[in-house]
């Protein structure tokens, strides 16, 4: 479909970062929903794309937040040097957690993953020294350009946009890799996969790597944009609403992701506005979604095109195929 | 002398964990479901309980009032909504019952307010137990006495009765119970409702220990995925070990290192899951 | 029964061995497969077949015995190095990437062989020209040709077992194993089976399991029975046919075929 | 699937004179309408804080609206008890609102890091929260502290106390293990060693913790006269129900130095109190003018006695609002320059607002709950002991205003 095709998901991406500005009057909002999108997307790299259902996703976030928070205000390392730390460090940590979660398949995975995401937020909640235990990193900086630090919280969404379009890009390059493309067929058919060759934990072990360095270079962008480092990033609820936000996007393109960051934000932002109890209706939306829109928006997205453009959906988009999960299906 | 304290202790506390968890674990087992919402039938289930008390009704009465009300608030759940995810993968489960356990915890605040309140422990089991320096209070006494009749009954019934081995041969394969002729549909709704009355149980027994508070069950469900996953998903046994090792670590790691009591629960986890592929006792 | 391995023969076990927990599935089975030839296990369901053909291609762990693959010891290699060493399997119970088109499944499947080269995140899938090449190649000589493009699991039965044991012949394996090629296939596509299979024993040396006794009586050089985990008889189909022992193992039931 | 992280540590709010805006408000009255921002959770944790802190800012800007004859309205952002959301919402309010004015803040995390934001955004920051940081080793020109320091929250609940019962020699302690919690053990330390008394022993617990038993066996093992609570919030309630299961009342003096109001009252219930001490920043029934009002209004408008959330909520709005109408703007700089040394009634009596680190200087009780027969109300939980004030000076807090 040619919504999904690479140059047109790369043009979405464009589009957004132009339109936000138009539609939204809070540019702090607008950064978020570009941030969250960079983590939705590499926690869709393991759903969507490796059918690795992550728990543990705030780990990563957390450790780009903390990150940005000690290197930001205790070294004289500059933003351009700290963010490619952030990824690196992502990287590593991802690398430790993704290669021991699959070890174990299933529900037995997703258990792991939660256990980890609960040990790193006793970790940095217990060595209060490194991350400010329960009052966070304060006072992070805002990157310099030009000599002038951006403050203006639409000047720092020039700036994300920018990173923001440039991890997109690189993530789209990945999908549509060898590599990508080998992914696919280990959330496909593990079991095939592997008889045909593929040394499938190497590779689930690199889409963690990848998924862990965007995420956390995507913390280390949020630590800098609220201007403090909490405890909160590394919390299980972070890694609760990344995955939520996965889902509701849908997993059968990259964009997906950036569509189900923005809903759930401005959703959870509206609806906060509107009634206290709006985690009631959040909770109901979760389960209309799964009752009804199992591709999520980007499924409903894909439905529309089909129909103005007077295509049949091919099959393998088709509900009743869910080929998303298959490895943590069955034990 | 405190280490012995604090295993007694732990144990009493590892029963609580066992009726938690336990639940769970069944339903893992029957369904191959992973229940995010467990922890909002624990809540529920002392909610209730305060709620009946505040009334005046006994607190026996309560009790058991408020697991059947749980049972029956699940039951139609299931029969209304889980029924048709099952067959969905493992993210669709764990995407409606995030968002069930977030219905029902807000639905009580609604309806209680979000402020929390106590409820008191029955006059008949005010007191304290004191043999020398060991105090323990009646009521946990009652609380341990109670789980392990409760613990030895729910294992006769699942390995003695015709209900309990279609449970136990509906863990292997659903296919087997339908072939069999027995009426999965029913049975998938009387056990999750089994299954979640008793973390309503929990709830209730627990209400008068801990008090109410709208944001007890998020802990609750913690606890206990810890305990099935040490455990073994499905296993009974397990659930009753894990429970208990639980309850001791946690019980002793506050005399030994209490800044780490939560962190070495996890530890253990994560330690027990990489080494032992299947939990201390799963079969799945 | 000692015997060594000759230069001749692809792929040799020695004192093989498989179990789980207590129940023994394979036990001291000594195989000899020729180099470029047909030979076919046989035997009654639960002989352990299968869990040969996984000892074979490392999907389980011997626990006891020897597997040399052209004279070099492979026993405690992984499945997916066993692949790159020349051993690839096509599976009883059809076993494709149903959601992605033929021509990506054999994509896959001949990337199988240089799987670390897959690690690239910038190259695109369809810079490994020599992988292309056998894609066409392997279309051709499914006659799927047509259907390239098409998703796998919408494939008609016949054309998936036929794209199945492409799988395994995209990896351009030295040996190729297959379970049950023609499971559930109609007469026809029986027919295309058996010439596809008499065709690989030029390049490959063919191992497979099957049931349908026309099939091996008619292509096999050597025919090897199992019966409960032990390799019961072992020779020409001719020879195998007439054994009284066969006979007895299958209790006549089991040996359906004609020969043609 | 913990807890949130953080605790409540509420502060309440004060109270601000009743004479003086009538004069300054004209003055005002120029510059037109006045919104103040509520940066409070009002869903998530601690829902319960949020709902009661809007309520009380609600009366504040209705009596400033009376008061000065302007509009004034109060905008609520939803915290959701998170760092991040309370940042993102206060920033929003200052670039899309031009909200100047915030009163708020439950949590320490993120009121610390309001705090920091609101002052480069220009604004000020009026807050209830416990972290001492606040007007300590990150106070910062904007924001200003209605809640007492925790060196004064054990002075006014420990020394009654220990003259109260001198036979108690043994001490035992629960805390938690954060910046808060050590601030409570230091300074109780610090004073059990002066006065020549035990410390028998510590437990530390973790800020996810619900059961308390382990540690209530480590407290019964050293034999302690009093046990003191460091903990607040639920933890506290929790603390206490379990100790009192295990017939600790009966046993030793129990204390809560840092509780959070009539709330925590309501839902520990009458029996729970009875007998217990409880330090506390605000209590209803305080004979204190403004406190007096305050109490009618509520009761007026929401039936209900204020509880600390409330009125903590009240008196930084306020504070906020008369300040800003001396000023004659909604500036950050001038009105924090005005609420600088600022005298005035409020719900404990005359406060102050230290200029040197904008720490209000205010009465901390000592509460004892009372037993359900002697309760004149619903609501009357507890006596009010003792109260007074006790601050570390400005150098001591390690507060340096630039």
């Amino acid at each position: 479909m040619l919504i999904n095709k690479p140059f047109f998901q790369f043009g979405l991406v464009v589009l957004t970062v132009l339109a936000l500005p138009f539609f939204l009057r809070s540019g702090i909002m607008a950064s978020e929903i570009l941030i969250y999108g960079m983590v939705v997307a590499a926690s869709n790299l393991l759903l969507g794309y490796t059918g690795l259902l992550s728990f543990g996703q705030g780990i990563f976030f957390g450790t780009g937040s903390y990150l940005a928070g000690i290197v930001l205000t205790r070294t004289g390392v500059p933003v351009g040097l700290m963010l490619p730390m952030a990824a690196v460090l992502g990287t590593v940590i991802a690398t430790l957690v993704g290669g021991l979660s699959i070890r174990r398949q299933g529900v037995y995975f997703v258990m792991l993953t939660l256990a980890f995401s609960q040990l790193f937020y006793f970790l940095a909640y217990t060595f209060s020294d490194l991350t400010g235990g329960d009052n966070g990193l304060l006072d992070v900086p805002r990157p310099m350009l030009n000599g002038e630090q951006l403050v203006d919280p639409w000047s720092y969404y020039a700036y994300v946009g920018v990173c923001f379009v440039l991890v997109f890009a690189a993530m789209l390059l990945v999908t549509q890799s060898t590599f990508g493309r080998t992914l696919i067929a280990v959330r496909e058919n593990e079991e095939r996969a592997a008889a045909i060759g593929f040394p499938v934990r190497v590779f689930k072990i690199a889409a963690f790597a990848i998924s862990g360095a965007v995420t956390a270079f995507a913390g280390a962008l949020h630590a800098m944009l609220i201007g403090v480092a909490p405890l909160s990033s590394i919390e299980y609820h972070t890694s609760e609403i990344i995955l939520v936000m996965t889902i509701i996007g849908g997993s059968s393109s990259l964009y997906a992701s950036v569509l189900g960051a923005s809903f759930y934000l401005l959703m959870a932002d509206t609806l906060s506005s509107i009634w206290p109890r709006w985690l009631l209706l959040l909770g109901l939306v979760l389960v209309v979604v799964a009752l009804f829109l199992q591709k999520g928006l980007w499924g409903l997205v894909e439905k529309i095109y089909a129909l103005l453009t007077h295509n049949r959906i091919p099959p393998e988009v088709e509900p009743s195929d869910l080929g998303t999960d298959t490895t943590a299906k069955g034990e | 002398m405190i280490y012995l304290f604090q295993v007694l202790n732990g144990i009493g506390l590892g029963m609580l964990y066992f009726l938690l968890a336990v639940g769970l674990s069944i339903i893992f087992g029957l369904l191959q479901f992973v229940n995010f919402a467990h922890g909002a039938f624990y809540l529920l289930g002392a909610y209730l309980t305060y709620d009946l008390v505040e009334r005046d009704i006994s607190f026996w009465v309560a009790m058991p009032a408020a697991a059947v009300i749980v049972a029956l608030v699940a039951g139609l759940t299931e029969a209304s909504l889980l029924r048709r995810i099952y067959k969905l993968p493992h993210t669709f489960h764990i995407l409606v019952t995030v968002g069930l356990a977030l219905v029902i915890q807000e639905f009580v605040i609604v309806v209680w307010g979000p402020l929390g309140g106590s409820v008191a422990t029955p006059k008949s089991l005010a007191g304290v137990l004191i043999i020398g320096d060991f105090i323990y209070p009646y009521y946990r006494i009652f609380a341990i006495c109670f789980t392990a009749v409760l613990a030895f009954v729910l294992y006769w019934a699942l390995e003695r009765t015709r209900l309990g081995a279609i449970v136990r041969a509906g863990s292997e394969s659903t296919e087997t119970m339908a072939l069999l002729g027995y009426d999965t549909l029913r049975i998938n709704t009387a056990v999750f409702a089994f299954g979640a009355g008793l973390a309503g149980l929990a709830g209730a027994l627990a209400a008068p220990i801990r008090g109410v508070e709208p944001f007890m069950g998020v802990e609750a469900l913690s606890v206990a995925f810890v305990v099935v996953v040490i455990g073994g998903m499905g296993s009974y046994v397990g659930a009753l070990a894990a429970g208990l090792l639980v309850g001791v670590i946690q019980s002793l790691m506050a005399t030994i290192w209490p800044e780490g009591a939560r962190l070495m629960i996890y530890v253990a986890m994560a330690f027990v899951i990489v080494t032992m592929p299947r939990g201390l006792f799963g079969r799945v | 029964m000692t015997q060594t391995a000759s230069t001749t023969d692809a792929l040799v076990t020695k004192g093989l061995g498989v179990s789980y927990n207590k129940f023994v599935a394979l036990a001291d089975v000594d195989l000899n497969i020729r180099e470029n030839s047909v030979h076919s296990i046989i035997g009654p369901n639960g002989a352990g077949k299968t869990t040969l053909f996984h000892a074979l291609t490392g999907r389980v762990r011997p626990s006891s015995g020897k597997i040399t693959l052209g004279g070099r010891d492979i026993t405690n290699l992984s499945d997916n190095e066993r692949v790159r060493r020349g051993i690839a399997r096509s599976f009883q119970v059809t076993s494709l990437f149903p959601d992605l088109s033929v021509h990506e499944n054999l994509r896959l499947a001949a990337q199988g062989r240089t799987p670390w080269q897959a690690l690239a995140m910038w190259r695109r899938a369809e810079s490994n020209h020599e992988a292309m090449a056998t894609v066409d190649e392997m279309l051709a000589r499914l006659s799927l040709t047509r259907v390239a493009t098409r998703a796998a699991g919408e494939l008609a039965h016949g054309q998936q077992r036929r794209l199945e044991v492409g799988m395994a012949m995209a990896a351009r394996p030295r040996v190729i194993l297959m379970d049950e090629p023609t499971s559930g296939m109609g007469i026809d596509d029986i027919e295309t089976m058996k010439d596809l299979i008499q065709g690989l024993a030029s390049d490959h040396t063919v191992l497979f399991i099957e049931h349908n006794m026309g099939i091996v009586m008619n292509i096999s050089d050597t025919v090897t029975v199992l019966r409960l985990g032990r390799k019961l008889v072992e020779g020409p189909p001719a020879m195998v046919r007439d054994d009284p022992e066969v006979k007895k193992a299958y209790l006549g039931n089991m040996i359906t075929g004609d020969i043609a | 699937m913990t807890n949130r992280r953080n605790f409540l540590r509420y502060t309440a709010a004060l109270g601000a004179t009743t004479a003086l805006p009538g004069i300054i408000g004209r003055a005002y009255a120029a510059t037109g309408a006045m919104t103040v921002g509520i940066p409070v959770p009002i869903s998530g944790a601690f829902a319960a804080n949020g709902k009661f802190a809007s309520m009380g800012a609600i009366i504040a800007a209705e009596e400033a609206a009376a008061n000065l004859g302007v509009d004034v309205s109060t905008l609520d952002l939803d915290t959701e008890g998170k760092p991040a959301t309370a940042v993102r919402r206060v920033q929003d309010g200052i670039a899309q609102d031009g909200v100047k004015l915030f009163a708020g803040g439950i949590l320490s995390s993120e009121s610390l890091a309001m705090g920091k934001e609101i002052e480069r955004g220009g604004g000020v920051f009026m807050t209830t929260a416990g972290a001492d940081e606040i007007t300590g080793s990150d106070c910062n020109s904007a924001t200003f502290r209605w809640s007492v320091p925790t060196f004064g929250a054990i002075e006014q609940t420990l020394r009654p106390i220990i003259d109260a019962i001198p036979d108690a020699k043994r001490w035992y302690t629960i805390t938690p293990q954060y910046v808060f919690g050590e601030g409570l053990l230091n300074a109780t330390t610090n004073l059990l060693a002066e006065k020549g008394l035990e410390h028998v022993g510590n437990s530390y617990h973790s800020l996810t913790e619900k059961e308390f038993s382990g540690y209530i066996t480590n407290a019964i093992a050293a034999k302690p006269d009093v046990l003191l609570l460091l903990n607040f919030g639920s933890q506290s309630s929790d603390t206490l129900r379990q100790a009192i299961s295990f017939g600790l009342k009966e046993r030793m003096t129990i204390v809560i130095a840092w509780a959070s109001g009539l709330e925590q009252f309501e839902g520990l219930g009458a029996d729970v109190c009875e007998g217990v001490y409880f330090g506390a920043q605000y209590w209803h029934n305080v004979d204190a003018p403004l406190n007096n009002a305050l109490r009618a209004k509520v009761r007026e408008k929401y039936d209900i006695n204020p509880n600390y959330s409330l009125a903590g909520s009240y008196i930084c709005t306020k504070l906020l609002l008369d300040a800003a109408a001396k000023a004659g703007t909604t500036d950050g700089p001038a009105v924090a320059a005005a609420l600088s040394g600022m005298a005035y009634d409020g719900l404990t009596g005359p406060e102050t607002i230290r200029a040197e680190d904008h720490q209000v200087m205010k009465d901390y009780y000592l509460l004892k709950g009372k037993a359900k027969a002697d309760m004149q109300d619903a609501d009357d939980y507890a006596e009010v002991i003792s109260a007074g004030q006790s601050f570390l000076s400005p150098a001591d807090s390690g507060c340096k205003l630039g």
